[in-house]
């Protein structure tokens, strides 16, 4: 891989950018927790210098205020930052509800939710899943029944990531009982904060503290929604949410796996076996660690690739599902290969929050502490937006005109 | 070629009618008890069945000590004496060997609950064991009748933060007093240190012979009994501290660090008093010799769990129209998972024959590695089978599963090394 | 935690020292026999390496038949006779099962030579069990003591071109004649056809009867042994032929393909005469019950090959400057090696201890998965252990590799529908 | 992926031209063995159709007479090839020894070599690997000791690929005793011809017909090579090899892999698994056959951006070990897929040969022949030119800068 001398000008730029804009004392602060949690006031102060530099919104066209990065500066930029392990911009707004309003919402509509994303003024949350449902959109139930002036709405979200932070809620309801599953669905935005509406955390096998837990549940108890937040047309929510789950699959993975992959690397050089042997020099770690190498390689190509398909205005879509299948599975085999070489120190449990004065109290080495809290909360990544088996048969249906 | 028509298609078919005969076997596969072991099985099923799983989430999702109903059942069955001889009081044939027995208790009180119930036959064994190769006459007649009746509970410490993989560098120091030894240093992953009135501790005794462990010594340590996460208790002028690690599963006994400062232990309380000096690691290798066998065991307790959990999360739940349980690749998935249980269940049994006739210490670690190493697929997919919900802690399978892999990543770690150990081991015998 | 360090590292380095002692154990894992069973296994063990090893690689290489020095041994250890009853001259108890003894003779043989030897008990077995099931006292009394001789060969043959999966599609017809039947149709894969002097055939004596199976019965079909690749044999007016399918492993009984042009079989040769007919099925069925857990014992003698001659080429070969056998990853391949054929072997132990009883259906099928399956992951570590030269054919691993994915394609062409029957009675049984 | 419309045109152009250059005749005959073996006389006919159309040497620059495609012609060109089922080119002269002449040969060799190797006038064949030196190329045995005018060359090589054809080999030997291992090697081309070179045969576990072996054993037996023959410097044979293994890896799999998967689909509509079902009603085959459709996907997206880097006249050398790994695990997954699809009519054993009248008796279904066969002779694949764990290695060291 070699960046031409104005991507090495762009790559010092972000460089220099990122020690005012991720300074520091929030890294301290990142550091205290095993588990790197940050707290919402971080997330937002981050988010806002971004967006006061320009880069909040990448994939955003620049009537919106997007980036307008080329895809290499768009790789640099992810490169630089999780290096110094600053956070990606929460999906949810910027990437997910965002570029659907974009595409399906009114000017008034554009008007009213794109500025305040771009500049995290509100914190947005996703309302696919149901419990019953799974990774299953088309047999969704939770219902947004048409009162004239207004939808009221009843039914239970789960899955919902960060939910406890939200100011608003992008859903898919069922409109109608009717038609053919798909076709009586409708994508709703819905205030977080209208009566009716209560976030209950789900606590998974990671264990993460009390309000800072990654998913949620969220009821709906006849929640009044007006009108004029219905996105699209009544029963095309279906087609918004497909829109949107091929843009959430379009992330790069590879620069994150790279500094992972850096990190135990580094850990090798300390760990040892038991021979006594650290275990950069054990041949066996030693070929597992250049095997995944060499697959995240072949992911960087592909991605890159597909970057560039993106930069020259192609709809890539589909094709974004072959990143995400490799990517979890990429993602899962580094977080095994960290927990096997921190042996039981992994096992430790930090129940640290990004609060003040909440210091976490290491056991074992530093670069062992939350790996094993890190390895399980990794096992769930392959049924985000739906499962790799489902993300296999898009795949074959979309990109190879199969099935 | 012996038909492969026949031999697969016909016998598939065949299958499906007997599978409805066995409606009832509770899924537990060849499993051969005479009717003393299958009392023994029965009994302990069912305290696993009615005391064990009803608590084990809250023990889990509140990160808790195990509560006393388990432990005073489990003292009433006599659980804490099953590898201590008869005449001392336990339930083990005075003369012979019964790893069976000890591996079906463990196994059907994994199945229970892993934290809870599964792991709390190894520390009496381990300190039992040491006694019996170690202990003076006057020792084992004091401990063993009280270990047996779990009064008081014991615990087991060895491994010390920074050892590495060298045994030869336990570095807990005893020093020779009046009367008594003086111990100063620290132990790491001490588990039910805490509740346990006497803590076995391998201490060094000698600094300067060679090899370095025959310098060792075990010792019991007596201190009050304590449901707390920290505690310091006093003796003679000095004292021992404790406090919990928390970790992440495999919750109930509460694992310890542990420092000792000037700590008074008595000369009484030298394992084999003075013969005893400098032969703590010989004493530790023996206490451990069932381990890895118990660990299979505890695997195969787990991995039941996990199948029976998703069979029935499967035959209950619907996605597309359909009951999990009627997708073939659920079925396929069932048979894989039944074929790895059945699989490691007879291995463990019969290398539990070979050890009781002094043999089958290899395949004790063969069973371990592949029972953990299963156990932890055998979960996993249990987990798949449940979809997103597995993740949630509220369900048993999450739990299940990061029990195992626990189990794995601290009976694993040294793996690798244990692999080319026993694959030398194997070279050699061939 | 149970102290990961010790419970590991310790028993780690033990397991060396212990390695050292069990020098010529043979790298032969739980394996606790009567006397009896051991006299039995040591005279095929010895059979499989004095008689059938030094001639496997030839048989295989040059696609030839089994020799006479291999036929006619077998003959005098009376491993004909293993599935026939004492009363008819063979080995078996009169009045129970003796499942642990075949698969013993099985897998020893097995380890000489999957196709020829380990699978020459298979053919007598089947025949033999459909006669006692079926056949009239005197069929029995005629053929079971010729069987159990060995004098003549059978074959067994349910397989026919295009029939699928759909047993009741079996479409080699019987028609009646004064004095007998006369057959007309094609069958394949009927192994050890040429040399066989007695072939037992299903063929549809009714074609309307329903359900469909319903209209199949079982005859004996007579012929000359010959070691020819292609044979016409003619009765009364009709004919027989057979052609030799070369294949590309498991070679040594050869494979044939057979057609019956009007071909005469008297009535004294359909299976229970007139209380047979129509009754076919069943008759085969009972056959083939033992198939699954013999199976599960060729791929186990099959893996201790692969073992074996991986553990020698390792021991003698240089790479890089160092023994193959001295590289830790090496080791390692070699415990995992070790630790399945373990796990295979005491599952398909206790699975004839079930059988024995009348139980013990489920577990054949998933022992003889596992083992077909782990059979082809083991031979093909050896072959790898080999590097470049496992993959030529002078080599013994490259044949058990081979035969090894041909047991797997024959036994397991059929593995997704077998797995999912399974997953269905397992979880029908829970 | 989508074709310019020039592409396009260059794809008809193929099409056409493989209708006469490989006609119906020739995929009869090939059609009459399982195996798809040709005879050496189809080899060399066909590649002097490429060579007289300028299309043999895809890789070689223009003034020697390279095809000069594009990366996407070049592409199109083994897609196109791949469908009719005509071979590659035999790598051994073409893409093997003549990079190397190129660039370490005299003007004399190049003369001498260079035009006969593009038009297919000699068959070469490949001389590394020793018994016993197996993928670790620095322990060689076979000496070629100097002798004044000429060097006197004694030892064995094998894995040698069809020398029975050979007019000329191209040979790693051992010049020197003295120095460090991998400088004691030079690179030398042999005439087969020579007294004292013999040709034994070596049968793989996937058993070919006599006369009809992949690999061999060649004996050299005080066997008098000029010492014109000698390619570069003496001592620095390893330099000339390590090149030549960069260009062995260099082959765009993906064309290939489309061709058996489209074979094994249309095996997935007849064959049935045990419930009668065909098999591509069978979800479990499907999620298989599809996700390694997905895995090829991959390799095609990252064999495209290499190509596009070697067109930028880019050195690729160790970038392509990457392609070598994966594409021989994706040959040895897909094999092992047409093995389970086809069931018990895998097993026949084909043992014909590609000379008239030596016709092929199938027994099961046509596309289920010699499948096995396929299936045992792929396993090896993975040990030509280095094992894949050597590939790694060379990846680690020279892609990634580790080691």
């Amino acid at each position: 891989m070699s960046f031409s001398e104005a991507d090495r000008t762009f790559q010092q730029e972000v460089r220099a950018w990122l020690a005012n804009a991720w300074p520091e004392e929030v890294r301290r602060r990142q550091a205290r927790s095993a588990q790197g949690r940050l707290s919402k006031e971080d997330h937002v102060r981050w988010q806002k210098a971004l967006a006061a530099k320009g880069w909040a919104a990448v994939d955003w066209p620049a009537e919106h205020g997007g980036a307008a990065f080329t895809p290499t500066q768009n790789y640099i930029f992810d490169l630089e930052r999780a290096r110094v392990g600053a956070p990606a911009v929460m999906p949810f707004g910027m990437t997910m509800v965002a570029p659907v309003i974009m595409k399906f919402g009114t000017d008034e509509q554009k008007r009213r939710f794109l500025p305040d994303i771009l500049n995290t003024n509100v914190w947005w949350c996703q309302g696919y899943s149901e419990p019953g449902s799974g990774s299953d959109l088309a047999s969704l139930r939770t219902k947004a029944e048409d009162k004239g002036d207004h939808f009221l709405v009843n039914g239970v979200k789960t899955w919902t990531t960060l939910a406890q932070y939200a100011d608003w809620i992008f859903c898919l309801v069922r409109t109608s009982q009717e038609v053919k599953q798909q076709m009586g669905i409708s994508f709703l935005l819905i205030d977080m904060h209208t009566p009716g509406v209560t976030v209950n955390p789900i606590v998974t096998l990671d264990q993460p503290p009390v309000g800072h837990q990654e998913i949620n549940m969220v009821y709906f108890e006849n929640v009044i929604v007006p009108k004029e937040n219905l996105i699209g047309e009544v029963g095309k929510g279906w087609t918004c949410a497909k829109y949107l789950l091929e843009f959430e699959r379009g992330n790069a993975y590879s620069p994150t796996l790279k500094g992972v992959l850096a990190q135990i690397r580094a850990m090798g050089a300390i760990e040892k076996n038991g021979y006594g042997e650290t275990l950069d020099a054990d041949a066996a770690f030693k070929a597992r660690v250049d095997d995944i190498e060499v697959q995240v390689l072949a992911m960087e190509f592909t991605e890159l690739r597909i970057l560039g398909a993106l930069a020259a205005g192609q709809n890539v879509g589909p094709e974004s599902s072959l990143l995400k299948t490799r990517g979890t599975e990429l993602q899962q085999a580094i977080t095994e290969l960290a927990l096997e070489a921190s042996g039981y120190y992994a096992g430790p449990f930090d129940a640290s929050t990004p609060a003040d004065g909440d210091d976490f109290q290491p056991i074992g080495p530093q670069h062992a502490n939350g790996v094993a809290q890190d390895y399980f909360n990794t096992r769930k990544v392959s049924i985000y937006a739906g499962s790799n088996e489902i993300q296999r048969n898009i795949m074959s249906k979309l990109v190879l005109g199969l099935g | 070629m012996d038909d492969p028509f026949v031999a697969s298609q016909l016998a598939a078919d065949e299958l499906t009618a007997l599978g409805r005969d066995l409606v009832g076997a509770s899924g537990t596969l060849p499993y051969r008890l005479d009717d003393e072991k299958r009392l023994m099985r029965d009994t302990f099923r069912r305290f696993a069945d009615e005391v064990v799983r009803p608590r084990a989430a809250a023990i889990h999702r509140t990160d808790s000590m195990i509560p006393d109903e388990i432990i005073e059942g489990l003292r009433r069955l006599g659980c804490f004496g099953l590898s201590i001889p008869e005449r001392f009081g336990g339930l083990k044939p005075d003369h012979s060997e019964d790893s069976l027995g000890m591996i079906l208790a463990t196994e059907e009180l994994s199945r229970g609950s892993l934290g809870a119930a599964g792991s709390l036959i190894t520390r009496p064994e381990i300190v039992a064991r040491a006694l019996l190769e170690g202990g003076t006459a006057a020792q084992q007649a004091r401990w063993l009748p009280a270990l047996a009746a779990g009064d008081p509970f014991c615990a087991v410490s060895v491994t010390e933060p920074g050892t590495g993989s060298d045994v030869a560098a336990v570095s807990l120091r005893a020093k020779r007093v009046d009367g008594g030894w003086r111990l100063n240093g620290g132990k790491t992953w001490c588990t039910f240190a805490g509740k346990a009135g006497v803590i076995l501790v391998l201490a060094r005794t000698d600094p300067d012979v060679r090899p370095l462990h025959k310098g060792l010594s075990l010792f019991l340590v007596e201190k009050p009994s304590t449901d707390a996460d920290e505690f310091v208790h006093h003796s003679n002028g000095g004292t021992v501290t404790g406090r919990a690690i928390a970790t992440i599963g495999y919750r109930g006994m509460h694992s310890f660090e542990m420092f000792y400062d000037e700590f008074f232990v008595p000369d009484t309380h030298l394992v084999g008093e003075q013969e005893g000096e400098g032969r703590g690691f010989y004493f530790t290798m023996r206490g451990f010799s069932g381990g890895r066998l118990q660990t299979a065991a505890r695997a195969c307790g787990l991995m039941q769990a996990a199948f029976d959990s998703a069979v029935a999360y499967a035959q209950n739940r619907t996605v597309f129209d359909r009951k999990v349980a009627d997708y073939p690749l659920t079925q396929a998935k069932f048979a894989r998972m039944g074929m790895y249980i059945a699989a490691c269940r007879c291995f463990s049994h019969a290398v539990a024959q070979e050890m009781d006739k002094g043999a089958g210490q290899i395949e004790a670690s063969l069973v371990k590695l592949l029972a953990c190493h299963l156990a932890e697929w055998v979960s996993r997919e249990a987990m798949q089978i449940h979809g997103g919900i597995g993740y949630a802690e509220e369900t048993d399978v999450s739990r299940l599963y990061v029990d195992a892999r626990v189990l794995s990543i601290f009976e694993g770690a040294e793996e690798t090394l244990a692999l080319r150990v026993i694959g030398k081991a194997l070279l050699e015998s061939n």
